[in-house]
């Protein structure tokens, strides 16, 4: 099978902790895989590894067969492998709108100096951008919000807007942080759906979370982290009846929960 | 706003600066006025660059290193191999920007205080090096910069003038005119948009393929430009320039100018400038009381308006 | 050799603990205080008032100029930062305030106390000098009442609950308060601490270096350059800052001579690049 | 706020603070007032230079006035002084200097370091104002430049004069100099050493600088103590640091000769570095009791009943505008005309008040400057001893 983005042998170390420990995986074309595993196994680390914000110590992520780890992370994103944020981080003090309309900066044709003395090519793709980011609003059911100021907007919304911005940059790849953290069961079922839509667009989705009813319902494949190690990888139904996801699982959920 | 009201304001402003202040120093007698507000339009210009750091998200208390910095690029290029004033000015700007560029891409990876502090200390070395410096002779400074420079072609022949000072304030405020226009269209167009979004969230502009750095080290070069041409004007207006010139207390004071003028708008650092450093002139009366005067209005401006004073319109609409 | 580590370690001490308060302050409201040199300066008057004109113990002016500088910043916390900082859309803004209480004090100082360079009566007499040091008595005993100064702030933040309730306010302020903590009535005591230090030390600096009214700026670019070094926000840090920049002034004006002016420069230039290289200084917390 | 709003509510701004400026102006001038302006440092850490200055010329100036103003030809003028702080920012000192222009003086005390002096000569020369700066670069008093009037000693002309003193009574041979790092220190610090190398004096330390805002001289003076020189020099130090350079040196165990060829005042050198630093060597004014006059004396107390503390740095401050009084006096045309004023200056003579026996006043310096663009100040070179100034010996300059 020939993956979309792979991950070889990727590993990190912060000092003599390693975070990290030769994982390996490969997500193909159009697939939605979830990196799942318990608090503190390395999940977090692992994603920004995949999105360039993190060099490995070793190992490599390909895309398209290119090695993409060393790179800035605006040339990851050019090349299409995008990343979103838990839900705080988006551009706090500019409307909705124009958070999607500045994350059109991929699709820009005009130069800086264009932009600058308002050329017909920068004009054509400020109209451009502005109609890409009403139809991404409306994709996403947020054209009601698009002239709120973000940093006024309820939590459901923000997250919403997270992933707007992410469509924006028209990714072949979309990297999700958590999108279900904190959501009680309708709001995860509507980001499930949500997620579906997004693959319908023809987008490969990789996403990151620890909330596992909902990991079940969406993923076609999963990969297991715990201790910064992969300890298993395998379709929903697999992973559910993996002995080592369950006893890594019951460990935690029993510290968690105080037995 | 509609297209004929901005053509009023522009108007206005122009007629403002270019006609009616000099009829008010000839109706007042304050020739002084001349040089204060000149300087107040240069200052502006040096305070705008550091707002478009601002802009980005950075905090910027170096801006007297390039202002010092251009001068003596002016200086000694007039001095030194008798180039015309009229050249030096943009060798002084690109100098700087040149300069800015190659301190810019370490330093501006730093944050908050921390790029504060670093170019805070950057002021600091722009002094000890002009100290230091053979080029820059030193602690004796450049003096004496002849003003014959200005019999020139082109542009209206300075010394045919009455008084020079009338002559360096239309150079002044139309330097000033020229750079409040060009930072309005940047930070309208496009361009200001993504500074505002690195402004806001660096690693979120990184995500969606802003090229950071690059942005950051564009910004900063503008900055240096108009901090080192407003330098190297100042430098011609006086005919001198020295390792005291542009020191820490310019740099922050070209900061201040931003805050007190509001930092989310691009008139800001216009009219900071002008309440700040005339605001001290006028305040010239209370003689040992001034400077107490002084720092207690800036206190109770910014109980009343932390926003800058141009928040003031806002806070009107709120209500 | 020697005695360049002793001048080191001494002017490392007054330095750190000059670097604390402002770091402390820094730390819970992310304030750089500009007026930091200012209220050292008010300290030195006070103990200059109090030991020098009215002749009282040295010990109890420099406890009145800590503690009128702890009540000057607990209403400046109360009544200026806290208002800025409540309406202001970008926290930056309380440097122009912090800028413009800095010109009030310079002003009033000048106002009050006059132009001069003022002096107190040296507390103990006589020079140490063994071992190849030569050291003032007067300053060992400063140096090392500042060194007890920082120790029992040190304690002082471990180990009391305003302390740690101060350590858990600067690590994260909305944790802090879902916690529990009263974020204003702490910020507001660490605030009054912060300027407490300043007061402190500039009353204890007034029986060695006397004091001037117009030094307050100058003193407060220097410790930002301390708590740059060691990190903002971190007390370790200023403490590691205060000291490392002592000892490079020390010895790089030892090793340097030869070369003329150029200490200052070579330090300023380090000091630019080991930021550029550690973006957050030795230890400190990353603040975008 | 639409951007259009914004820039008129600039515009009101600007029209608002410009007409409160206008009225806020000079008010008419009153015949009978003679203004003299200043231009320096009131304000910072060098408050001390400005203050002192302006402080001297305000008791005069009230003196004079309560006496009945002064007559010059047949007009009598009260003496009005209009002080500008220029925060040791030579940008600020042509601020000043315009203002001066702008209020129709035509005589300006100050500024108090080198930078500003010689920043607003162009202007000064423009609007022909004659000023009197305490700094020392030689190109503001030669041809062709003609407006300054250096109004104290030179520390190139006391300089080799407490140099070849010291040789020869104190039997100094190495010499050891240190300086702020800032123009008029390392200056002066450039021309003392030329000096000293000059009279054959072995320069031990010619490159040694500090900060100046160092509190704590100790780092900056432990290489220099242990060169052991038999004289150290502070050149162009300000008083506030004098007493903290001293008490260093002395706690480090230096035990030679220390001199400054700046003013200092004894209060600030008693309370910052006590009996140590007796046999402190600096150039001085008037005030010294073996040679201070009785109106020197009167001087001295009307400035602490105003000010509440004399400050010993007005020594050689109090005569600039004397000065410019005088020779007012002596050509009453030079009131609005500063030609007429140059053109006294070669000739003018007139009894010191503030010295004892018949010292005169007149304009010297062609020896340095090849023109008489000098005040002639006696050279009153002063050790500390105990609190106050002694005078060691005094000397002329021509």
């Amino acid at each position: 099978m020939t993956f979309l983005l792979e991950a070889k042998g990727m590993t990190k170390r912060f000092g003599g902790l390693v975070a990290v420990n030769n994982v390996s995986f490969g997500v193909g074309a159009k697939e939605i895989l979830s990196v799942i595993g318990p608090n503190g196994a390395g999940k977090s680390t692992l994603f920004k590894l995949i999105s360039s914000f993190l060099r490995p110590t070793a190992g490599e992520v390909l895309f398209r067969g290119e090695r993409i780890s060393d790179l800035a992370p605006h040339i990851a994103a050019r090349k299409g492998v995008v990343r979103t944020f838990q839900e705080t981080t988006v551009f706090r003090n500019m409307s909705v709108r124009d958070n999607v309309i500045i994350a059109h900066h991929l699709r820009s044709k005009a130069s800086l100096l264009g932009y600058f003395f308002a050329t017909r090519q920068a004009k054509e793709d400020e109209a451009a951008f502005g109609r890409s980011a009403d139809e991404i609003l409306g994709f996403l059911g947020l054209e009601s919000i698009a002239g709120e100021t973000a940093r006024n907007l309820p939590h459901g919304h923000l997250r919403g807007l997270g992933i707007a911005i992410g469509l924006a940059t028209d990714p072949a790849v979309l990297l999700l942080d958590e999108p279900f953290a904190g959501m009680n069961h309708d709001e995860t079922m509507k980001a499930v759906a949500m997620v579906r839509k997004l693959r319908e667009r023809g987008l490969t989705i990789l996403l990151v979370e620890h909330d596992m009813q909902a990991v079940m319902k969406i993923s076609d494949r999963i990969v297991v982290l715990n201790f910064g190690q992969k300890i298993a990888e395998g379709t929903p139904s697999e992973i559910q009846r993996n002995d080592k996801v369950i006893e890594a699982y019951l460990g935690i959920e029993d510290e968690a929960i105080g037995l | 706003m509609s297209i004929s009201r901005r053509i009023i304001a522009v108007t206005a402003f122009l007629i403002l600066v270019f006609a009616v202040i000099p009829i008010l120093i000839a109706v007042s007698g304050r020739k002084d006025f001349y040089y204060t507000l000149s300087s107040v339009a240069l200052l502006s210009m040096a305070s705008a660059g550091v707002w478009l750091t601002f802009h980005i998200g950075r905090i910027n208390i170096g801006q007297g290193a390039y202002a010092l910095m251009g001068g003596y690029v002016s200086a000694i290029l007039v001095m030194s191999y008798g180039v015309s004033f009229w050249w030096t000015l943009p060798l002084a700007g690109l100098f700087c920007a040149l300069a800015s560029i190659l301190i810019g891409l370490p330093i501006l990876r730093l944050r908050g205080v921390y790029f504060a502090m670093v170019t805070l200390v950057l002021t600091e070395v722009a002094r000890l090096l002009a100290l230091a410096l053979p080029v820059t002779q030193g602690a004796k400074g450049i003096t004496s910069i002849p003003v014959e420079v200005f019999g020139l072609t082109l542009v209206p022949d300075f010394t045919m003038m009455e008084n020079p000072r009338i002559a360096f304030y239309y150079l002044s405020v139309a330097l000033m005119t020229a750079c409040f226009a060009l930072m309005h269209r940047l930070v309208n167009s496009r361009i200001g948009h993504i500074c505002m979004s690195l402004q806001q969230n660096e690693e979120l502009a990184s995500s969606i393929g802003i090229n950071i750095a690059q942005i950051r080290v564009i910004a900063y070069a503008i900055s240096s430009f108009l901090g080192g041409l407003a330098g190297a004007v100042f430098v011609a207006a006086t005919q001198s320039v020295y390792p005291s010139s542009f020191t820490v207390a310019d740099s922050i004071n070209f900061m201040l100018n931003c805050f007190l003028g509001g930092l989310g708008y691009v008139f800001g650092p216009m009219l900071g400038t002008l309440v700040l450093y005339f605001g001290w002139n006028l305040l010239f009366e209370t003689g040992r009381f001034q400077l107490l005067i002084y720092s207690a209005l800036m206190i109770a401006l910014m109980l009343v308006l932390p926003n800058g004073l141009l928040s003031l319109g806002t806070l009107r609409k709120e209500r | 050799m020697e005695q360049v580590v002793a001048n080191g370690l001494y002017l490392g001490a007054q330095y750190a603990l000059v670097a604390l308060g402002l770091t402390l302050i820094f730390g819970l409201m992310n304030v750089l205080n500009f007026a930091h040199g200012q209220m050292y300066v008010l300290g030195g008057f006070i103990t200059y008032a109090v030991y020098g004109q009215l002749g009282l113990p040295f010990v109890v002016a420099v406890i009145a100029s800590g503690i009128t500088l702890a009540i000057i910043g607990g209403f400046m916390e109360r009544f200026l930062f806290r208002t800025v900082i409540r309406r202001s859309h970008r926290e930056e803004s309380t440097m122009l305030l912090a800028a413009a209480t800095a010109f009030f004090f310079d002003a009033v100082i000048l106002l009050i106390f006059g132009e001069k360079q003022r002096g107190v009566p040296k507390i103990v007499k006589g020079v140490f000098n063994d071992f190849g040091i030569i050291l003032p008595y007067d300053r060992i005993l400063v140096g090392l009442l500042a060194g007890a100064i920082i120790l029992g702030f040190i304690l002082f933040m471990k180990y009391t609950k305003p302390g740690r309730a101060m350590r858990a306010l600067a690590q994260d302020r909305m944790a802090a308060q879902l916690m529990g903590v009263e974020v204003n009535r702490y910020t507001m005591i660490g605030f009054a601490l912060g300027a407490m230090l300043a007061g402190f030390v500039g009353g204890l600096l007034a029986t060695i270096t006397g004091i001037n009214s117009g030094i307050g700026g100058p003193i407060s670019i220097k410790a930002f350059m301390m708590i740059m070094i060691g990190g903002a926000g971190v007390v370790s840090g200023a403490i590691a800052g205060g000291f490392i920049l002592g000892m490079m002034e020390s010895v790089g004006l030892t090793v340097l001579r030869q070369y003329g002016d150029v200490t200052y420069l070579v330090i300023f230039a380090a000091l630019m690049v080991f930021l550029s290289i550690r973006p957050n200084g030795l230890m400190g917390k990353p603040w975008g | 706020m639409t951007q259009s709003q914004m820039t008129r509510r600039t515009l009101l701004g600007a029209v608002g603070v410009f007409a409160l400026a206008a009225a806020g102006g000079p008010a008419a001038a009153a015949d009978a007032k003679l203004k003299i302006g200043f231009v320096g440092v009131t304000s910072g850490p060098a408050a001390a230079w400005g203050t002192s200055n302006v402080r001297s010329m305000q008791t005069r100036a009230a003196w004079l006035n309560e006496t009945g103003g002064v007559k010059i030809g047949d007009k009598t003028y009260e003496i009005e002084i209009i002080t500008f702080d220029d925060q040791k920012d030579p940008k600020r000192a042509v601020e000043g200097m315009e203002k001066m222009a702008q209020e129709g003086i035509h005589y300006v005390v100050g500024p108090n370091v080198d930078d500003g002096a010689a920043a607003v000569r162009p202007v000064a020369e423009k609007n022909n104002i004659i000023y009197f700066p305490y700094a020392f670069p030689k190109e503001l008093y030669t041809k062709p430049a003609s407006n300054a009037v250096l109004g104290m000693i030179a520390n190139y002309q006391s300089g080799p004069a407490i140099y070849k003193y010291l040789m020869d009574k104190k039997g100094v041979k190495k010499v050891a100099f240190v300086a702020a790092n800032e123009s008029d220190p390392l200056s002066q610090r450039d021309s003392g050493v030329a000096a000293a190398k000059a009279l054959g004096l072995e320069v031990v330390a010619d490159k040694d600088v500090y900060q100046n805002d160092t509190r704590d001289f100790t780092p900056v003076l432990t290489p220099i103590v242990a060169l052991k020189p038999d004289l150290l020099v502070l050149s162009g130090v300000a008083p506030a640091n004098a007493p903290l350079l001293i008490r260093s040196a002395r706690e480090l165990g230096y035990e030679g000769l220390i001199s400054a060829e700046t003013a200092q005042d004894a209060k600030v050198l008693s309370e910052g570095a006590g009996d140590l630093a007796n046999g402190f060597i600096s150039v001085g004014g008037a005030s010294t009791p073996e040679i201070a006059s009785d109106t020197m004396k009167e001087f001295v107390d009307r400035y602490t009943k105003m000010f509440g503390e004399y400050n010993d740095e007005s020594n050689t401050k109090v005569y600039a505008l004397e000065y410019i009084i005088e020779t007012l006096k002596a050509n009453p045309k030079a009131i609005d005309n500063v030609e007429e004023f140059k053109k006294t200056m070669d000739s003018f003579s007139a009894p010191n008040p503030f010295l004892k026996g018949d010292a005169k006043l007149s304009y010297v310096g062609v020896t340095s400057f090849g023109q008489k663009r000098q005040l002639a100040v006696p050279m009153v070179v002063n050790e500390y001893k105990d609190g106050a100034f002694q005078t060691l010996f005094v000397g002329t300059v021509d």
